[in-house]
């Protein structure tokens, strides 16, 4: 426990997963990982009264699309209801620019809440992520179906995630990388979960 | 375990929705002016039609919108949902024996 | 007249087996008749359920009204009755339902012998557990009413359920430790089948006609009294209709325009493979969500909550299966290495306060017993003694009184969704 | 019966032998195996003893279908109650044994009941045991005893269990020549295809086979299609996988067993089982079709046996299970088996069929073999006690029955085929209702209800090619039916010999010189020991409907499923009742095809993983510091903080002291929080609270409570205005959820035209508050722009600003009486600004507290707890609350209020109590009494909902709800504990500590 305390110094943060974060298997079969720090933003509101002042600000376009994500400029946005979008941006100690999109759209019918520390990103990855996934997900995450550029809302065993597929991979379809949006006091035991998951497939590989 | 087409997402497994029971409830404007009779009926009679069935799901794991969906509830079968505020598909000859 | 009553025709008796040995079987009388409905029975019982039976069999024995028809539309005990897990207890948290289920008890510590049937009631104790500090609390409460109710009840520390049920998981460290339970030594199971039969077989006895494959499709009515049902099979006439019909409570009622505040939803239940007795008593939980007793065949019985959904299909989703089966492996982990045999569904008619309507209606002469939900079994004797008494004379029995339709205007609901729980 | 390893043929590996024991004796089979057919190879002969009667059984079958041979696998932890030795692999140093036996199979004593069999037929105990009206426990004491086949382990099972969810566009289940065919053309159709085969091998009935596909025997044909299938990244193939459940919407439920049939080192970390819970998009069922048996006298001895199984062992296993065969039939099916027995060289004595004519083509063969063919003639019964000794064969009247005498013939083995029955179960599951054809005596699929296709012997057509382009036309469609295009599919190339045959004649009951009951048993359900009889009994009694015969007589109740006896039962039961089969219809399949172990529907769903556990960011401090924690809901919370051998009492009372004389920090972050934004959130806030919320000033907070449309309490917590158009709610711990979905719910769907939004920020904010006359003090030091003066920051507002260097918004609320500062941060900040502030108030005597001490501090001051003081049946009136209900407006809940019921005087209502001696602590839930007496039922007032011993006041206190109890204040009431003793406590205001709220200012 620290020292002699300042009022003044910043508190140091943690991320949810302070104490579980591995490094990518080696062998790329099975990888988890926190991404932590990342700045998480709720927004509701109309695609037109949003989208110009996101833009302005993170540079990335709200996806009209249900269930599609934007990859651009300084943000990731996921659609994630029909008057809701979730957008990630790189830091959770961003305060300019999140106050920059609340006074851009302070007039309008619009709702900007930081979410940074109520969730964070596992990301899942490898030429087994998808059987990992599969071991708590309902959804189709076959190649043919669920790509890059979709998103879902959806759940991990009783754990609501939101998962989108990274694009940036070389190789996502044979060696994807899935990133799971987790509220943080669910964090841990999604971790124990999908680590425990992933022994199951390593062993069968 | 129904396939449920979420009428943002689409369609989905059924563990991503929770039931919200009758649909085209609508709450009384004006309760005080209510019978105690009136009210009671609003609160708990409901019509739990055997067959074709109007009824609110949510989806709850998912877009977290509400929505009406056309369910016989002896066949399980789903045939139409509907968004909040539409009107119900009509009944078509063959479905339900109400 | 002719003698009446059970065992008036072959009595049934461990000498009566050994004489029918000798003729190979071949002279056993029909348990029940199946006769024509006549044109017009002083009352009509719609539905053969264990409730629907015991009414007739009580309207017969009690108020000497034998001019009856039960009237099912497939087979007798088909309903819930014959898919149920059979956990009979009256440990209820209000007066009004503890009174209710008492009666009910009592009426089962002596049913084999009133039927002359054997039910197979088995008085092996029943145990709800609590792994919480307010499941604790609450089965405080229920535990102190039973008693100054008259109702047998106890409450179990962590170290009795241990002595009691060695095979249970008592653990601190599982993920929610059993804390307690409340225990109640007079519960118990009984034979779903028998129930049904040995009423069957009673009310017969005293010439009520038990008409199956019989579905009524209309409520004749004249001048806001009744007059008859229609049924697949024609209009029989009478002044007098009760409805029993559980899950299809609704369905009649809207044949009559009547609205009843119940939903109709699936509740399912399983058995495993038989196994050597392990399990002597009945253990419950709200907060795991499952239950459990063994048989005296072997299975154990296992059954959980309802399906959110409404559902007249008798069958739910498997994953209220997959949920109801990992709270048993964790109450019991021994039993991770049997197997389920079979899983089936009930149509279950639930009312907001997990209590029961037995009532007269606005139609004169209709009377309604259902919303038992989940729970009913154990009410069966109980259930059909009240309603007959309500259908004999035209108004409740004290009993009942409490359960009528009107308290959903009134508001004076008997909650009683903590003692109900899980279904059971 | 004497089996035994014949010298060559089968799939077994003779190269590879394997050691094994059966009930303590050393035994070898060979590699591919199972535990049945090594048991035939090594002459064993009585297998299991029935449930009923205790009669030696063999085994009848060679797969799922085998009620007799069920056995005890392994001992200790790993032991498995029940399998059927049909289904189980051999493996190294496995160990098996007989069930329901003592003190051995060979000299069981419950065969005493087969003595006096005669006085329990079925249903007897219904009409026994009754008196003396005391004794049905011990009766059932001993009907206990004989319950049972085999024994649940007594220790937690050490193996894990997975499920796995999967999609397909093609669910092929079975794979025999209809499957594979499906599979084939489906995936050729560039479908992804899911197969599946409960057997260890692909193939079906082929592997037990003769025949010839392409002129090559059949398993050539096999290993082309599998491999093709293989090599093909869009088919998934499953062995040893049962589809056991087909439900609503094309899910199916399947279990693998994978690592059942491998030894320890290469099962290693696999689990032992896997639920596939799949979704199809089309299902082929291509499961087959079970031979019936015959209904004969004794025609359960061991060496009684299906044909097809006989054939099976013989060409499958390499293993003849006796030496001496009468084939017994009623179609041609069983010819063949003749004709292969005899080609293995095993001795067939005689084929009986009970058509005048016998088959057609194939009676030159049997003839051309030498095997004494004897037509219109039935095995009436068996001779020997423990095993086929030799037949009765009569020869059939005119009329069909049998008189005369009968044709010894010694023998050992019967095979008999009485028709085949289509493996109808996932057709019925999934909601067809199968259908009765006479030309096949069988109920077939009938028309399908979900999106699926039933093919091959599964669908009444038995013959191998009938089979074969049947499966591939299924194939073919499922692709074209979830969107392939499968018009240039290419079919596999399969030629076979295409038969006819001649028409089976129904014979359910085999005629015998004595009506059933008077001469040998002829059983329909081996397992539960149903016999013909049984079901003429059961209608007698007046059992109409067959589900009631079902459940008399038990047939089909086994651990078979009736997969074998039902067809015969239901045949009997339409005669007795002078009905047709059709009429008498079938029981109902349900799931599981065959049992399903516990552990693989529990999948990881156990233990740490049962349920979801939720912690707040300070968790790992609250680990370190030694906390017990409480289960509220999924979240953990710390109950107390125990020191040196505290124990709860000790930490509860250190804690509350500390906290009213200095300072106390609760980690509040569990409390639900709502991101309230729009015009509307004002007008929203009032329909959902029963206050107002629109007149609330920005920077200020209110207490709220919300009702259920029924007028009860649903919930309350305190709600801050952050701005015109945003509000900051919060909620109970537990109720969080519940709330934010009820207001969404009123919002989506009743209210569209409002302008508001909600957000979940439950996690977002980490909540730190500190309750004590030292908390201002202790603030000022960590804050160094927020001024915590009390006309700057009075009770009931909220700043924003920075603590310990993190940004903060801090509410003065106080739910302990005390002054109090609610900080919330960011929850990344959490764990720090929480280090910080301990370490900052450790000169102050800051001491953290739990739950308990929580609610002892509220409950001094007469705060509520939804769900412990009130619980669904309480009003706001009741609990005394009337200036939390607006009159000015309506809100949820409201009108009940004002119903007959709600509007009685003399309701429970919520009152303080007293104990008469002030260190009694009443137990919660404690039952109230105004006169105690002993003759019950005593009529109760109310009951305790929260009691405590309070460290402040240095006495107990309790609140509770009584009848009437506003205008009982003063009066006495009587607590009857359950432990005998009897507390009496006076009735008094529900405010114990500080009524004034002057602590608020210290
Ligand atoms: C899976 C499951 C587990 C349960 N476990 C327990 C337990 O452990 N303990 C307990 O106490 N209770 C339990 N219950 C509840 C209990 O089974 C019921 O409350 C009770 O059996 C109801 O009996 P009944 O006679 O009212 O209804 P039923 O037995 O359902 O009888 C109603 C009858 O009405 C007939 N009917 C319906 N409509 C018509 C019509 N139009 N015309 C003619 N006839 C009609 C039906 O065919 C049916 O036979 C359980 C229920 C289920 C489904
Ligand atoms: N009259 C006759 O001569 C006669 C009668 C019946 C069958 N046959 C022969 O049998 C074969 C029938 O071919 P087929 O392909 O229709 O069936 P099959 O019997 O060859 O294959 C069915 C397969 O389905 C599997 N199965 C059954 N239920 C299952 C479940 N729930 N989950 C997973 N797997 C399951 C079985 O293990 C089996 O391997 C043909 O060769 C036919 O000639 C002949
Ligand atoms: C208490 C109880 C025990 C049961 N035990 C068995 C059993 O041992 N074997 C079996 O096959 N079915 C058993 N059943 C289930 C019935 O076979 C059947 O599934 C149930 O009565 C519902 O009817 P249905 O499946 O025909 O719709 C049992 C049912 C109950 C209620
Ligand atoms: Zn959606």
């Amino acid at each position: 426990m620290s020292s002699q305390p300042n009022s003044a110094e910043t508190a140091r943060r943690n991320s949810p997963l302070v104490q579980c974060v591995k490094d990518e298997l080696a062998n790329d079969v099975i990888g988890l990982a926190e991404r932590p720090f990342l700045g998480h933003l709720n927004l509701r509101g109309d695609f037109n009264s949003l989208n110009p002042s996101v833009k302005q600000v993170f540079g990335v376009d709200l996806p009209e699309q249900a269930n599609t994500v934007s990859v651009e400029g300084a943000g990731i946005a996921l659609w994630t209801g029909p008057d809701e979008w979730l957008l990630i941006h790189r830091s959770d100690e961003d305060a300019d620019r999140v106050a920059d999109l609340d006074r851009l759209t302070a007039d309008a019918h619009v709702s900007v809440v930081d979410v940074s520390s109520a969730q964070t990103v596992i990301y899942v990855s490898g030429t087994h992520a998808r059987d990992v996934l599969a071991r708590g997900c309902p959804l189709d995450l076959h190649s043919r179906v669920f790509g890059t550029g979709q998103c879902a809302q959806t759940h991990f065993g009783h754990i609501p995630v939101t998962v989108w597929l990274d694009n940036a991979r070389p190789d996502p379809i044979a060696n994807p990388g899935f990133n799971v949006v987790v509220r943080r006091s669910f964090a841990d035991y999604l971790w124990r979960l999908l680590d425990d998951a992933a022994t199951g497939v390593r062993a069968a590989v | 375990m129904f396939i449920i087409d979420c009428p943002w997402c689409g369609e989905r497994d059924q563990s991503e929705f929770s039931y919200g029971g009758e649909a085209h409830i609508v709450r009384p404007v004006e309760p005080e002016a209510l019978s105690d009779n009136e009210w009671a009926d609003y609160l708990f009679m409901r019509k739990n039609t055997k067959g074709r069935y109007l009824e609110q799901w949510v989806h709850s794991a998912g877009c977290r919108r509400w929505f009406n969906a056309v369910r016989d509830n002896v066949t399980y079968e789903i045939s139409a949902t509907y968004k909040p505020g539409d009107s119900a598909p009509a009944a078509e000859h063959a479905e339900g024996t109400s | 007249m002719a003698k009446q009553g059970p065992g008036s025709g072959t009595k049934y008796s461990v000498w009566s087996l050994a004489r029918n040995a000798l003729s190979h079987h071949e002279n056993w009388t029909q348990a029940w008749r199946s006769p024509e409905p006549r044109p017009e029975y002083d009352v009509i019982i719609v539905g053969g359920g264990g409730h629907g039976l015991a009414t007739a069999y009580y309207l017969a024995k009690v108020h000497g009204v034998t001019n009856v028809a039960v009237v099912e539309k497939g087979w007798i005990g088909g309903g819930n009755t014959g898919r149920n897990t059979t956990i009979v207890r009256s440990n209820y948290l209000w007066d009004e339902a503890a009174h209710l289920y008492e009666k009910s008890l009592k009426l089962w510590e002596g049913l084999s012998q009133d039927l002359n049937y054997n039910v197979m009631f088995s008085q092996r104790g029943v145990m709800n557990l609590g792994h919480n500090l307010q499941d604790m609390r609450d089965i405080y409460r229920r535990s102190a009413a039973n008693r100054l109710n008259g109702i047998d009840s106890e409450v179990l520390t962590p170290a009795d359920l241990k002595r009691m049920v060695p095979i249970m998981n008592t653990s601190k460290d599982s993920r929610y430790p059993v804390l307690g339970a409340s225990y109640q030594p007079r519960g118990g199971v009984a034979r779903h089948d028998a129930v049904a039969w040995g009423f069957a077989r009673g009310a017969d006895s005293y010439g009520v006609d038990i008409i199956q494959n019989c579905e009524v499709t209309g409520i004749r009515r004249d001048n806001g009294r009744v007059t008859g049902v229609e049924t697949s099979r024609g209009f029989i006439k009478s002044r007098k209709v009760g409805v029993v019909a559980a899950g299809h409570s609704s369905v009649i009622a809207n044949m009559a325009e009547i609205r009843m505040p119940v939903e109709s939803h699936p509740l399912q239940a399983l058995v495993s493979e038989p196994v050597k007795p392990v399990l002597h008593t009945v253990v419950m939980s709200n907060a795991v969500h499952g239950y459990v007793s063994q048989s005296d065949k072997g299975e154990l019985v296992i059954g959980a909550g309802i399906d959110a959904y409404t559902g007249y299909g008798q069958r739910g989703s498997s994953e209220i299966i997959e949920g109801n089966i990992a709270a048993i492996c964790e109450l019991f982990p021994i039993f991770s290495r049997v197997r389920m045999l079979r899983q089936w569904g009930g149509i279950v008619d639930v009312t907001p306060d997990a209590c029961p309507i037995l009532s007269k209606t606005d139609v004169k002469g209709l009377y309604f017993n259902c919303g038992w939900g989940t729970g009913g079994f154990k009410a069966t004797p109980g259930s059909g003694w009240a309603f007959a008494h309500t259908i004999a004379q035209d108004r409740p029995h004290e009993l009942n009184e409490a359960f009528a339709l009107n308290r959903f205007v009134s508001g004076a609901l008997i909650d009683e969704h903590g003692a109900a729980g899980v279904a059971h | 019966m004497s089996g035994r390893r014949l010298d060559s043929g089968g799939r077994i590996d003779r190269d590879r032998p394997i050691s094994f024991t059966f009930n303590g004796k050393s035994l070898t089979g060979y590699a591919g195996d199972t535990l049945a057919s090594a048991l035939l190879a090594n002459g064993v002969s009585i297998v299991g003893r029935s449930f009923k009667y205790h009669r030696p059984r063999g085994v009848l079958a060679a797969g799922a279908e085998e009620p007799n041979a069920i056995v005890q696998l392994f001992e200790g932890d790993r032991t498995v109650p029940n399998p059927k030795a049909t289904q189980v692999e051999l493996v190294e140093g496995l160990v098996a044994s007989s069930v329901n036996c003592w003190p051995s199979v060979d000299y069981d004593i419950g065969a005493i009941n087969g003595l006096v069999s005669k006085a329990l037929p079925a249903g007897f105990y219904y009409k026994t045991f009754m008196w003396p009206r005391t004794k049905w426990e011990s009766y059932e004491k001993i009907i206990r005893a004989a319950a049972g086949l085999g024994k649940v382990p007594d220790q937690p099972d050490p193996d894990y269990y997975e499920k796995v969810n999967a999609h397909t566009d093609v669910l092929v289940v079975g794979s025999g020549p209809a499957g594979l065919a499906a599979a084939l053309s489906a995936s050729r159709a560039g479908a992804r295809v899911l197969l599946v085969d409960e057997s260890s091998e692909f193939g079906g009935s082929l592997l037990g086979s003769t025949e010839l596909i392409n002129e090559q025997p059949a398993a050539t044909w096999i290993e082309a299609a599998v491999a093709e299938l293989a090599s093909n990244p869009d088919v998934q193939m499953l062995d040893r996988t049962t589809a056991f459940g087909y439900y609503d919407h094309n899910f199916l439920n399947l279990a693998q067993r994978v690592t059942d049939h491998l030894d320890t080192d290469s099962a290693g970390s696999l689990p032992r089982e896997r639920l596939w819970r799949v979704r199809a998009a089309q299902v082929v069922i291509a499961t087959g079709a079970l031979e019936r048996p015959l209904v004969f006298g004794n025609n359960d001895r061991p060496g009684v046996m299906l044909a097809s199984a006989v054939s099976t062992y013989v060409n499958r296993y390499g293993v003849s299970p006796g030496s001496e065969i009468v084939v017994f039939t009623n179609n041609d099916s069983a010819y063949r088996v003749a004709l292969d027995l005899n080609a293995a060289g095993v001795s067939v004595k005689a084929l009986v069929d009970s058509r005048a004519r016998g088959a057609g083509a194939p009676v030159d063969e049997i003839k051309a073999a030498g095997i004494d063919l004897i037509t219109s003639s039935v095995v009436s019964s068996v001779r020997g006690a423990r095993g086929v000794k030799a037949v009765d064969v009569h020869a059939l009247t005119d009329d069909g029955t049998v008189s005369g005498s009968a044709r010894r013939i010694d023998c050992d083995v019967v095979a008999m085929s009485g028709g085949w029955s289509p493996v109808v179960h996932l057709h019925a599951q999934s909601g067809g209702r199968p259908r009765y054809d006479d030309v096949s005596a069988s109920f077939v699929p009938g028309v399908a209800v979900q999106s699926q296709i039933c093919a091959g012997a599964c669908n009444g057509d038995f013959l191998l090619h009938e089979c074969l382009s049947e499966g591939a036309a299924a194939g073919v469609r499922a692709a074209a039916a979830s969107g392939y295009d499968a018009s240039s599919s290419v079919e596999a190339e399969a030629r076979v010999a295409t038969n006819t045959e001649t028409a089976l004649e129904p014979l359910w009951l085999v005629p015998a010189p004595k009506e059933p009951g008077r001469g040998p048993k002829q059983f329909l359900d081996y397992q539960n020991d149903t016999t013909a009889a049984d079901i003429r009994l059961a209608v007698r009694e007046g059992f109409r409907s067959i589900e009631h015969v079902k459940r008399y007589t038990l047939l089909g109740f086994g651990t078979d499923q009736g997969k074998l006896g039902n067809i015969n039962g239901m045949a009997i039961a339409a005669k007795a009742l002078g009905q047709t089969i059709e009429e008498t219809g079938t029981t109902t399949f349900r799931p599981a095809y065959t049992p399903v172990t516990f552990g693989t529907w529990a999948g990881r769903g156990v233990g740490e993983f049962f349920d979801p556990v939720r912690k707040t960011p300070m968790h790992p401090w609250h680990e370190e510091r030694g906390a017990e924690f409480e289960d509220v809901g999924q979240w953990k919370r710390p109950w107390f903080y125990p020191e040196d051998g505290e124990d709860m009492h000790a930490a509860v009372a250190r804690e509350c002291l500390a906290t009213r004389n200095a300072i106390g920090v609760v980690d509040a972050s569990t409390l639900g929080k709502i991101d309230v934004r729009g015009r509307d959130a004002g007008a929203f806030l009032d329909r959902i609270y029963t206050n107002m919320f629109s007149s609330l000033k920005p920077g200020h907070c209110r207490y709220g409570l919300m009702l259920h449309e029924d007028g009860m309490v649903m919930d309350d917590g305190v709600s801050a205005r952050i701005a015109d158009d945003h509000y900051y709610m919060t909620t109970t711990t537990g109720g969080a959820a519940h709330v934010l979905g009820w207001m969404e719910q009123w919002l989506q769907t009743e209210w569209p035209e409002m302008e508001v939004y909600l957000t979940s920020v439950t996690d977002q904010w980490a909540t730190i508050s500190l309750s004590g006359p030292k908390a201002r003090a202790l603030c000022e030091e960590l804050s160094e722009d927020i001024d915590y003066g009390d006309d700057a920051f009075p009770f009931m507002t909220f700043r924003q600003g920075r603590v310990a260097g993190a940004p903060a918004r801090v509410f003065r609320i106080s739910f302990s009486g005390e002054r109090s500062y609610e900080i919330n941060v960011p929850a990344n900040y959490g764990l720090a600004v929480w280090q910080h502030i301990l370490d900052a108030g450790e000169k102050y005597g800051i001491t953290p507290y739990g739950t308990e001490t929580m609610h002892v501090l509220r409950a001094e001051k007469g705060f509520i707890i939804v769900g412990q003081d009130t619980d669904g049946s309480v009003t706001p009136i009741d609990l005394g609350m009337n200036w939390v209900v607006s009159k000015k407006k309506d809100f949820l809940g409201k009108r009940s209020l004002f119903r007959s019921d709600t509007v009685r005087e003399d309701r429970k209502q919520l009152v303080g109590l007293l104990t008469e001696h002030d260190h009694e602590v009443l137990p919660e839930g404690a039952q109230l009494v105004e006169v105690p007496s002993k003759v019950t039922p005593v009529p109760m007032v109310g009951h305790v909902t929260s009691s405590y011993f309070s460290p402040s006041l240095n006495r107990s206190i309790a609140l509770a709800l009584v009848k009437d109890g506003r205008r009982m204040k003063g009066e006495s009431v009587f607590a009857p504990l359950i432990d005998g003793r009897l507390m009496k406590a006076t009735i008094v205001d529900s405010v114990f500590y500080d009524p004034k709220g002057d602590r608020q200012n210290v």
